[in-house]
Formats: structure tokens, sequence, C-alpha cells
């Protein structure tokens, strides 16, 4: 993986962001040796009772979400012809590579041999898992993502022979992309259809497929939306004016197409409720946290970026959408932590430890350095001049 | 108008996802291997002596414990299985005095952990016991998630060779011809090994002679498609920390719905999104047509030096840019009373 | 700004969490105080004229005992609230003198009578300077919305109730006879509990009591007798009374020697119960079971309550249906009264393990079908055939029939010489990682005899010496030199039932230990029976 | 094909269900250049 590498090219430059990536990354490498001499008990807070924390809360569900970002830009663009959006497709591709690349990295934390994570696949074939599907998935749509990338690469590199070939691939690609996207986003919910007992009511949903991929998609746009929005500033200068000047249609558009997408997840959500009769728990305390969860970051957001789009207002689209992806992190959270194991008692249940925190936030820098070292580099905020209007 | 279609096949795709409903094997059923042997477990007659901890952790030569299995101490307080222990037995207070209950794999007959491990790692073997190997774990601990009795334990201490450990009801042991070790061991007979079929006829003779004795339910002939490992108690099985909610779905009942449901997304998302594409692709070349024959009308009635630049433009557009066409275009058409058009993507991606 | 929005949403992220756990908290019950005023016998949910018509308020709540103590304290006395017949006894219901007399009166002078009743009073006594209830205008006060229930045993007049009152000087005899019965029940010859008596069948049960037990007990006190029963509620119906009550009655017939004086009732010592003759069986004489002699003395000892048996009062022919003497499962019929006492720790030791013991055999029916049985043996033994004809016989001949039969029981149980008794059973046969464990089987057959000890159940049932060897030695014949226990049990399961020797050595000393409430030795303390082997 | 247990049947269909998988996503590239390699013209 090129992440190891990716780390040490960093500027001198002592910037407030420099100097606090350097400190998580030197403490993200102790992190690292405790883990691999001392095992996860030295580090984490997970028990027999709680096997999964926040490296498979956050760094993998939450992180496949986000990232689906790639998989929403790159249909928009080819496969619904919305060319207008082309522009957004390579930073969104790239962020979805990144993504998954790290989700896999911090894997390697989180499970006990890393390097048998390729035995699912190649040595003994767990056929009725729905992690083999989601790992089977996560490893072909890698794969696809990096060859979607490519182009960007070898442009960088001047190999244009090559680079057309992979053009040339685009649409068989994307179709693929999205087939695995699809299968893999709503196989990290199912994960959970075999534990009815441990899951709250609440959140336990024979529906728990379609309400992950449904929330994917809101994901992926959302993030695209926000994401633009963070490396607007740092990365302007990179921009082509074609960039630039769809940004914003790209934006209202997305707003326009997540604001119905979430309403729409509302709806199958209350219709899950309503399938289970699980109205009585809704004056529970889990209730109230349920109704936080679906009013505070879908409705809102979903009304929000409504209201964004009417009055073409692109500040409270954004705000949108960062409530949309502080609300996909929440729904995973509920989904892997808050409400799993919930018939426990208070102190049996999971808390994150400091080793666990650092490691992910290691991950997320390690995450932004690659992105900013890539996006400096390989014509992604801009068409390479060879390839102008080609697109 | 894209835009819309767009919003719109997203829903659609949410709507056939959603409509693939849970199925089981059609009408087939999978009854267990008939030689599925199991052990009741009789709460009435265990006394909390511990000697089954003590069996167990000599046949399976796990590390001593902190206390030695003859201090009763540690009955105070509540225990579960874990990496160094197979099976524990916990006390519990309740009407009828304190009762006792050994907790260890029930070796289910549909295993969660075995339909949830993504290698294979866990198979149920045709006597009964579900066993572990250790050779081809990843350390997902899924299993530990699909476990509803959650059994299998993690050794969270061990930096690269962690292993699931659990209960092998013996394997080994039954492989020879011998009882698992607490069995041999109880003094009391509060585990009786079988047959799992003769265990549900013993249980169901014990209630009918006993019926003020015993509570008028076998835990585990159902619960969870069934378990090897079954319960016989005097109280309730939910003071004895057993869930009762825990339904009598099988692990791979419970994941069918989902997995049915991959193939067909396999199978009609290429022709959905090649559909999608298709149509797309054919709208932005109908307005694109129909653009280019409103520009030709319009410049027919232009003058001759439009009709001559169009000319040159439209000769361009077979190298180049279709964006460059569409600004020249769009300025030509502008220049000679233009038309209402919309923009529209142009064609230029081969598949 | 962007900051101050930041806050703010944290903020809101804060309040949220802060809700969710107070409503865990509120779900969990933290913030409900125990009410004090839980199960108070002497609540009275006072809706009277929901008779009449539909309440516009809820059910005033009453506190009976409340009111009592505070008349008390303040120099009053029932007659505030209740008025007096014309015989001079108190009546139940609020000043008047009874239901029929406010029939006619509307819901709203009903309504009148009681607020002014109750409100003036409080007024009076608050100008007294007592603390007192509401006054006009604290409609809530009483008016509650969620009704209190009122937590009530029954008053339970059982045998040594009765015997109080009927042994009480303070009541005093009938009229040119030795007892006072009369003072409560009218009528002579034929009492029996006011349940079945004629007022209750018109008159509510609670006022068929109340009007005599309460009326009576509060003239005592009036008349400053020695002594005198509850007027409280609490000192009927409150559990904490009941129980105290109950203390010290045990404790008077402790003193008295264990049992109840019989009650002067000319009932009978021993019953011939016989099946009812029916037109066609030949010679008068019943088909079926032999009839069987009851010790009707002996059974009188044994329960709390005539009315245990004499489900219909004492006056009613009992049910001699099979059923209703026969059904183990009810504790008042003779089988299941029987199998109850096999409850007991001297029992349980042995019968709780034997579902037999439970069932009828053919044994135990000869037990008491055993009047003019003969010689015969086996099924025989039930069936009358000999020359007794119940149908012809007076009163007296039965019961001396029946009471030559009882004569000729057991007194107690029939023990097998001691030196018959092995002293000690080495049982080594599993001998594995413990030594051989030296069982005292002397000492455990005497335990088990002196719990029979003057049972004559255990004496009647037990029939040879050896039955008792059989608690232990059980599918065996009742003999000296059973077989040893390895001759049926072997290794586990092979037949259920039938536990493997090691299971089947420690059920039988456990489970009988745990059932005989035997603390020592602990089942999980191995070395208390068989010392471990050192190398 | 003997099954003892619903985990053991799934696992051989699901198996086989993953080639055929494999084998649609192939067989659709291949059918969607037949489909649309035609006279272009018409397109």
């Amino acid at each position: 993986m090129s992440v190891e590498t990716a780390a040490a090219p960093k500027k001198s430059l002592f910037t407030p962001f420099n100097l606090i990536a350097t400190v998580i990354l030197i403490a993200g490498l102790v992190v690292t040796v405790m883990r691999f001499t001392g095992g996860l008990g030295a580090v984490t807070n997970l028990d027999q009772n709680n096997p999964w924390g926040i490296w498979i809360g956050f760094d993998l569900m939450c992180g496949v979400a986000l990232a689906a970002g790639g998989y929403t830009t790159s249909a928009a663009c080819y496969l619904f012809g919305l060319k207008k959006y082309h522009a957004g497709v390579r930073p969104a591709i790239l962020t979805a590579f990144l993504g998954y690349a790290l989700v896999v990295f911090a894997l390697g934390y989180d499970v006990g041999r890393p390097w048998r994570l390729p035995y699912p696949i190649f040595v003994q074939q767990g056929t009725t898992s729905l992690l083999f599907e989601v790992g089977l998935c996560v490893m072909l749509y890698l794969t696809v993502l990096f060859i979607e990338f490519t182009p960007a690469l070898f442009e960088w590199l001047g190999m244009k022979k090559i680079r057309n070939i992979v053009v040339k691939m685009t649409l068989a690609l994307t179709i693929l992309g999205v087939v695995l996207s699809t299968l893999h986003q709503s196989s990290l919910g199912a994960l959970f259809t075999i534990a009815p007992s441990k899951l709250h009511p609440l959140w336990y949903s024979q529906y728990l497929p379609v309400f992950f991929f449904v929330s994917s998609i809101c994901a992926g746009m959302s993030m695209v939306i926000f994401e633009g929005t963070l490396s607007h500033k740092p990365m302007h200068h990179l921009m082509d004016k074609e960039y630039l000047d769809n940004h914003d249609g790209l934006i209202l558009g997305f707003g326009k197409a997540a604001s119905l997408v979430l309403f729409g997840y509302f709806a199958i959500k209350l219709i899950g409720l309503a399938y289970d009769n699980n109205w009585h728990y809704l004056t529970t305390g889990f209730g109230a946290w349920y109704l936080v969860e679906m009013l505070g970051f879908v409705a809102l957001p979903s009304f929000l970026y409504a209201v964004g789009v009417r009055d073409r207002n692109l500040t409270v689209i954004r705000w949108a959408a960062g409530l949309t992806v502080l609300g996909i992190i929440v729904n995973r959270f509920n989904i892997s932590m808050v409400a799993f194991n919930y018939q426990l008692p208070a102190a049996q249940r999971y808390f994150p430890s400091w080793g666990e925190i650092t490691i992910s936030l290691f991950v997320v820098t390690i995450g932004v350095l690659v992105f900013r070292f890539i996006s400096t580099r390989m014509p992604i905020f801009y068409e390479h001049p060879d390839y102008k209007g080609e697109h | 108008m894209l835009r819309r279609t767009f919003l719109g096949l997203l829903g659609a795709a949410g709507a056939s996802a959603a409509l693939v409903k849970p199925t089981q094997a059609g009408n087939k059923h999978f009854g267990p291997h008939p030689d599925t042997h199991g052990v009741l477990f009789d709460a009435t007659r265990c006394i909390g002596c511990r000697q089954c901890e003590l069996a167990c952790n000599e046949v399976n030569e796990l590390p001593a414990p902190d206390k030695p299995f003859d201090d009763l101490t540690v009955l105070d307080t509540e225990r579960r299985t874990d990496e160094k222990t197979f099976t524990v037995v916990n006390k519990y207070q309740t009407a009828k005095g304190p009762v006792f209950r050994k907790t260890q794999c029930n070796h289910c007959l549909e295993p969660a952990c075995a339909s949830a491990c993504f290698v294979r790692a866990f198979k149920k073997q045709p006597n009964g016991a579900v066993t572990y190997d250790a050779s081809v774990c990843v350390g997902c601990r899924y299993c530990m998630v699909a476990c509803p009795f959650s059994i299998p334990a993690y050794e969270y201490d061990e930096p690269l060779t962690p292993r699931v450990r659990k209960c092998t009801m013996c394997y080994p042991r039954l492989m020879e011809g011998k009882l698992p070790g607490c069995v041999e061991k109880c003094p009391k007979e509060a585990l009786t090994f079988g047959l799992r079929t003769d265990l549900i006829q013993i249980a169901r003779e014990r209630i009918s002679r006993y019926p003020e004795k015993y509570v008028d339910h076998i835990y585990g002939e159902h619960e969870m498609g069934g378990t090897s490992w079954m319960y016989l108690s005097g109280v309730p099985f939910s003071e004895i920390g057993m869930r009762e909610d825990l339904g009598t779905a099988s692990a791979p009942e419970l994941t069918a719905g989902p997995l049915a449901a991959v193939p067909m997304v396999v199978g009609l998302w290429p022709v959905l999104l090649g559909g999608i594409y298709a149509v797309s692709k054919r709208n932005a070349k109908v307005a694109n047509d129909e653009r280019v024959k409103a520009v030709k009308s319009a410049l027919t009635k232009a003058g001759e030096e439009a009709e001559k630049k169009l000319h040159e433009e439209l000769g361009k557009a077979e190298q180049a840019s279709q964006r460059r066409i569409e600004v020249e275009v769009k300025k030509a058409v502008e220049e000679a009373l233009a038309p209402k058009e919309e923009d529209a993507g142009t064609n230029e991606e081969e598949s | 700004m962007a900051n101050g929005k930041r806050i703010l949403r944290l903020t809101a992220i804060v309040i949220a969490l802060v809700g969710v756990l107070g409503f865990q908290l509120e779900a969990m019950g933290m913030f409900e105080g125990a009410s004090e005023d839980a199960g108070r016998p002497d609540v009275i949910m006072i809706d009277t004229i929901a008779k009449l018509e539909s309440l516009e308020q809820p059910a005033a709540v009453f506190r009976h005992d409340l009111h009592t103590k505070a008349l008390k304290d303040q120099g009053m006395s029932c007659e505030s609230c209740h008025k007096k017949d014309e015989k001079g006894n108190l009546t139940l219901t609020f000043d008047r003198l009874q239901d029929g007399d406010w029939t006619d009166l509307s819901a709203s002078g009903l309504k009148d009578m009681y607020h002014n009743g109750c409100i003036s009073c409080h007024v009076k006594s608050e100008e007294k300077g007592f603390k007192t209830g509401p006054k006009a205008g604290e409609c809530r006060s009483c008016h509650q919305e969620r009704p209190e229930a009122a937590d009530r045993v029954p008053a339970g007049m059982d045998n040594m109730l009765h015997y109080a009152h009927w042994n009480s000087t303070v009541i005093p005899a009938d009229k040119g006879k030795d007892t006072n019965c009369g003072a409560c029940h009218k009528k002579a010859g034929e009492e029996d509990s006011w349940r079945f008596s004629e007022a209750a069948k018109t008159t509510p049960l609670k006022d068929v009591f109340h009007s005599q037990c309460v009326t009576c007990h509060e003239s005592l006190i009036e008349k400053k007798a020695d002594r005198s029963g509850p007027v409280q509620c609490a000192g009927c119906h409150g559990e904490k009374e009941t129980a105290e009550r109950a203390v010290e009655m045990a404790k008077n017939l402790k003193a008295m020697g264990g049992t109840v004086p019989r009650l002067p009732r000319k009932q009978p010592d021993a019953v011939l119960m016989a099946p009812e003759v029916k037109p066609g069986d030949a010679d008068g004489k019943p088909a079926g079971m032999a009839p069987v002699a009851f010790d009707h003395k002996l059974h009188e000892a044994k329960t709390d309550s005539c009315l245990t048996c004499h489900k219909d009062g004492v006056n009613a022919k009992l049910d001699a249906s099979y059923e209703a003497l026969h059904d183990v499962n009810d504790p008042a019929t003779c089988v299941g009264c029987h199998v109850k006492e096999q409850e007991k720790p001297q029992c349980a030791g042995c019968h709780a393990a034997r579902p037999t013991a439970k069932a009828l055999s053919k044994d135990s029916c000869a037990t008491c079908h055993n009047v003019d049985v003969g010689e015969k043996s086996g099924m025989m033994a039930m069936m009358a055939t000999a020359p007794l004809t119940p149908a012809t016989m007076s009163k007296e001949e039965k019961q001396a029939e029946a009471a030559k039969v009882i004569a000729a029981h057991p007194e107690t149980q029939a023990m097998v010489a001691e030196k018959d008794i092995p002293e000690f059973v080495t049982i080594g046969a599993l001998a594995d990682q413990y030594r051989p464990s030296k069982m005292p089987h002397r000492k455990i057959v005497m335990a088990l005899y002196k719990g029979m000890q003057g049972d004559k159940l255990a004496a009647a049932f037990h029939a040879t010496p050896e039955a008792v060897c059989a608690g232990c030695h059980h599918n065996a014949p009742a003999t000296l030199t059973p077989p040893k226990c390895a001759s049926c049990h072997g290794k586990p399961f092979e037949t259920e039932g039938k536990p493997g020797l090691k299971a089947a050595y420690h059920g039988q000393c456990m489970d009988c230990h745990k059932q005989m409430k035997l603390e020592k030795p602990a089942s999980t303390n191995c070395v208390a029976c068989h010392e471990k082997k050192t190398n | 094909m003997e099954f003892y247990t619903l985990q053991d049947y799934y696992t051989f269909t699901k198996g086989t269900i993953y080639l055929i998988m494999g084998g649609i996503l192939v067989a659709a590239t291949l059918y969607w250049r037949f489909l649309m390699g035609g006279n272009k013209k018409d397109d």
C-alpha cells in the first residue's frame, strides 16, 4: 500500500495543521508498536462481550459509508449523463480510493492476523457469511477504484497509451463500481441481521441492508459537498476554471438529490419501525436517542438541503451536508456500539480507549496527507493540459 | 429533466432491494444429522461444586485460574466464558433458593458462528460438536458478534496469533469414545450425555414425572433453531441468566434474506444501469440533433456568412472538444436569433 | 460567527444526551419514591353515589383507622359518625340507620350529607386545635384521581381464634348451659360459620361479620370488660397485626400442649365412611370399596379449621365423591392433605424423590379402606364382602364399628431392632480420587425413625418396620438384606431414571439432605464424606 | 449431495451462486458489446 510511504514527504512548514498531524502520526506509531507487541488487549477497551469497537464502528462502518461519494458521483456523471459533474468525479474517486485503502489499512490493526485478510477469498470461502460478501466486494471495489483513479496517475506520469485504454473502460468500471457498492454498503448493515438479540429493536430490522444502502447514497453525496468545501480553500490554486465553474452547480444538484434521498430514507426507516411494531420503544431512553437521530440527523438535514436548494444558498447546503455526514456517523455508531449489546448492564458496555481513538485519528490523518500529496501533484482538481476538454 | 430521472431511479433502486423477502430454503428441511449428540443440563440437580470447570480446565489443558476450583466464593459474582475458561457455573438467587447454571457453548444445530465466519473456521460436526479451526482464522471476531449466547472468547493479549476459544464438546474425546470431560466429572449427573433425540425424550419424561419440580420447557429444543446442549430448570430460565427472547429462527435463516438479495443485484444492476446509460445517452443525442437541426434551420435563414462559420465549426468538432463547439454554436445561434435550448451533454464516451 | 454556531450545535448535542440519560433514569424508576401509605388495610373508597348517578368526582379516599384514632384523641366516640339502632347496636353506614334509609335520598342529598358531616367535623376539630382533614374547597384531598387500593388480609377465624371466643369468660355462658355459643350463633344445635347463615344470603358478607364482630367488640370496650377484640380495621385485616396475633396464638397453643381443646359440639370421635347404598345393591350393602374408619378426633387436632374439610359448613353433607376425597393436588382432600404432609422435612427426604409415593397404590388404598375386610389380601382386601351392612346400622353402631378399627391402628412407627441395622456402611466401589466413604448407616436410619415418632400417618402407611429401608433401598423388596446399589446402578446414561452408580450415591445423599434441610455437610464439601487421596 | 444443516446447504448453494455471479459480470460486458456493436448509424 502506498500509504506508508506517503507519511514521509511532509513539508517542513510549521503550520498548525502540520504540527498536529506530526503529533498524531507519532502517537499513532507508538500505539501501532503497542498493538503488534501487546495484542489488542493492550491498546483497546474491547472485551469478550464487546468484540467490535470504533475501529470497526468508525474506521470501517463510517469509512465505507463516507467513501460512497465515489460511486454516486461517477454514476451521476457517467451513467445518468450529468456531464457537468465531471469535474467532481476525480476528487470523489480519489477520496473513495483512499477511503477504502484506509479501511483495509485500519482492519490490519483490528483483525487478529492481518496477513490472513486474503484468506476468505483465496483459501477457504465462507460463502454464507455477510462479512465474506463485504470482504469480496471491498477487495474488488478497491481494485476498481484504483483502476478508475489510474488515468490521473498515468497523465501525471505521461503514459498516454495505457491511460487511453483505461479511459475506454470507464463505463464498465462505473457499472461494476455501483454493483459492488450496492452490495457491500448494504451488506455492512446486513452484518447485524444475524444478531437480533443483541441490537436494540429500534435499530434492528430485516431492512437493515436497505437502510445502509440508501443512507450511503446520502452520505456519499453529502461527503462530496462537505469535502469540496473543506478542500476549496487549501486547494483553490490548483482548481481549474471548469472545476470552479461547475462546483456550485454540483453542490446544488447533489443538494437537491441528497434532500430527496434523505426523505426516502426517513420514509423507509418509518416503515421499518411500523413493520416490527416498535412504537412503544419510542418512550424509552433509547427511543429518545432514536428520535434525535431520526429528526436531528435525517429530517432536519433533508429540510435544510431543500431550503438551501430553493434559495440557492450554498452555505445552508454545506451545513446540511455537514449535518448529514455527522448523522451517518451517529447512525453507524448507534448500530455498531450504542444500541449494540443494549441488554448488558452499564458496567459491561464499551467505551473506546485512548489507544483506539489515536489509531482512528492516525488513519484519518494519513488519509488527509495522502490526499494532499496526490492532489497537489496529479491532475485531480484540474484537467491535464494534454487532455483538455477531452473528458 | 435528467436530474429527475437520476433521482427517480435511485428511489427505484432502494425499492427493488426491499422487495427481496427473507427466504428460507424453499420448503426444504435439514434435520440435524442423526448422530447429533448433546448434553442435557438439569439445574435442579446441579450443586455448584465447579467440578465440571475443573475437568474442563484439565481436559483442555487451560491455564490455572487465579482462584482454585474448590474456592466456591467465586460463584458470588456472575462470570462468563473467556479465553481461559470454556465453561463456568453461576449461582442465581431465586424463590426456590440458590440455583446453579452451567454455561458453555451450546453447540447450536445451525451455529451462528459458523454462519457468520467468512473462512468457515467453525464446523458443525456430524456428532453434534461445533469445532473451530485456528489455522484459517483471521481474527475478525464476527463470530462473537453473531453468537446469541455470547460464548466465543478471543485471546486479546496475543499480539500476532490470537485464537477464538470455546468449548468443543470435547470433540477429540468423543472421537475416542469418551464422554465430555465435564459430563464425566459431574458427581450428580446434572449433565446427561446422549443422542439429542434421546435427550429430548428424557427431558420430557422428567418434566412429566415431576411436574412441580420443573418449568415445562426444554431450553434449547427450539431456541435459535435448536441447540445440542439443552437445559431443564425448576425456575423460569430468565431467573438463571438465560435469555428467553431469542426466538426460534436460526442464524442462517436470519441472514437468508440479505444473502438472497446479493445475486439479484449482480444480475439486474448491470441491466438497469446499462439501460439508464443508454437512455441518457440517447436523450443527449436527440437533444443534440435537435439543436443541430434548429441551428441549421436558423442558419439557412441567416445569411451566408453565418452558414460558412457553422460549417467551419462542425468540421472542427470531429477532432476537438465538443464544449468549444457548444460555445461557438451558441454564439452562432445567438447571432442568428437563438432558439430556447437548454444545455445538454454531448456524447463522447465510447463504451 | 462560525465558532458560535459550532458551540450552539455542541450544546444541543449535550442537551440531547442529558435528556436521554434523564429518560433512562426515569425509566429505571430512580425518581420514584415508594409511597408510605401503600398497603393500608383501612382504606375505604366512598362512592355511595355511584349507585344513583355517575360520579362527577373520583371516589373519596377514607382512612377509617385514622379517623377512629382521631376521635379517640379528641374524646369523641364511634357515634360521631355511626348511629345506633333501636337495639343499641352501631350501624355500619355513615350517619344513617341503614341503606334503606337513603333510598329516597337524592344523590345531591347524599352528597350534602357526606360533605356536611365530614367538613363540619374537620372544622370543629381544627377549632379545638387538632390536626385535621380537608375542608371546603380542598376537593382533591379526598377525591383523588388515583384511587388508593386497600391491602386487607382475611380475618381468619380459625379453630384457635374460635377457641379464644368460646372459652372466654368475658362472653357469658348461655342461659342454663355451660357454653356461650348462643352469644354469636343464634340457632342452637345448628351452629355453623356465619357465612352459611340465613343473613348471609341477603346481606353482604362483610356486613354480616362487621355488624356482629365490631359491634360486640365495641360494646365490650364500652362496658370496660377485661378483654375485647379489635375494633380497628387493621386489628383483623392488617398484615402486621394478624401476624402478631398468630405468633401470640401459637405461643398460647404451645402452653396448652400443642392441641386446641375439642369444640364442645358433640362431633363424633370416629366415623364410618361407607359408599351410599343404591337401590339394587344386595342386602342393602353397597358394592365397591370397603368402608373407611375415619378418626375424626385425630384429624380435628391436625387442622386449623373445621371448614378445611367441611367446605360447605359443618351442617352440610360432605361431598363424598371420589374426586372430593382423592385429589392428589388439592390439599383439602384426604389424599391431597396426606401428600402435603409428606412435604415436611422429616418426610420429604424420601418422599420428594419418589413420585410414586404420591400416586394411589393398592397398598395405600387398603390402608384407609380397611373396615370389614377380614383376612383377604391384595386387591380383594379393599372389597367389602363381610356381613357389615352400613345401611341397616344405627349411627352409634357405625361409630362403634369405626372406633374398633381405629383402636387397632398402630400408635407409632414400628422399628427394626437396632442391632439389625448395620452401624457403618463403607462405600468404596468407586474410590478414585477420594478414599472410600464410611457412612454412619445406623445413625441415619435412627434419625429417620426419630422423625416418624408419634406420627400416626407414618405409622399407618409405613406398613412394616422395613418400609423405612425402602426410603433409600428403593425398588427393592422391603427386607433387612436389600441388594447392593451396584446391582442396578452401573454406568451412567444407560437408562433414564436410573443414574449411574456415582450419581446414584451422590443423588441419594445430597438430595435427601437438601429436602430434610440438613445444612451440614454441604453438598460441595467433598471431604466431609470421603477423604481426598493424597498421592 | 446430502446436507444435514441449512448452513452446509447454503455454503454449497452460495458457493455456486458466487461463481455464477462472476460469470454474469463477464457475460454482461460481452453481451453489451455485442448488443451495442451493431450498425452504429442506427444508434
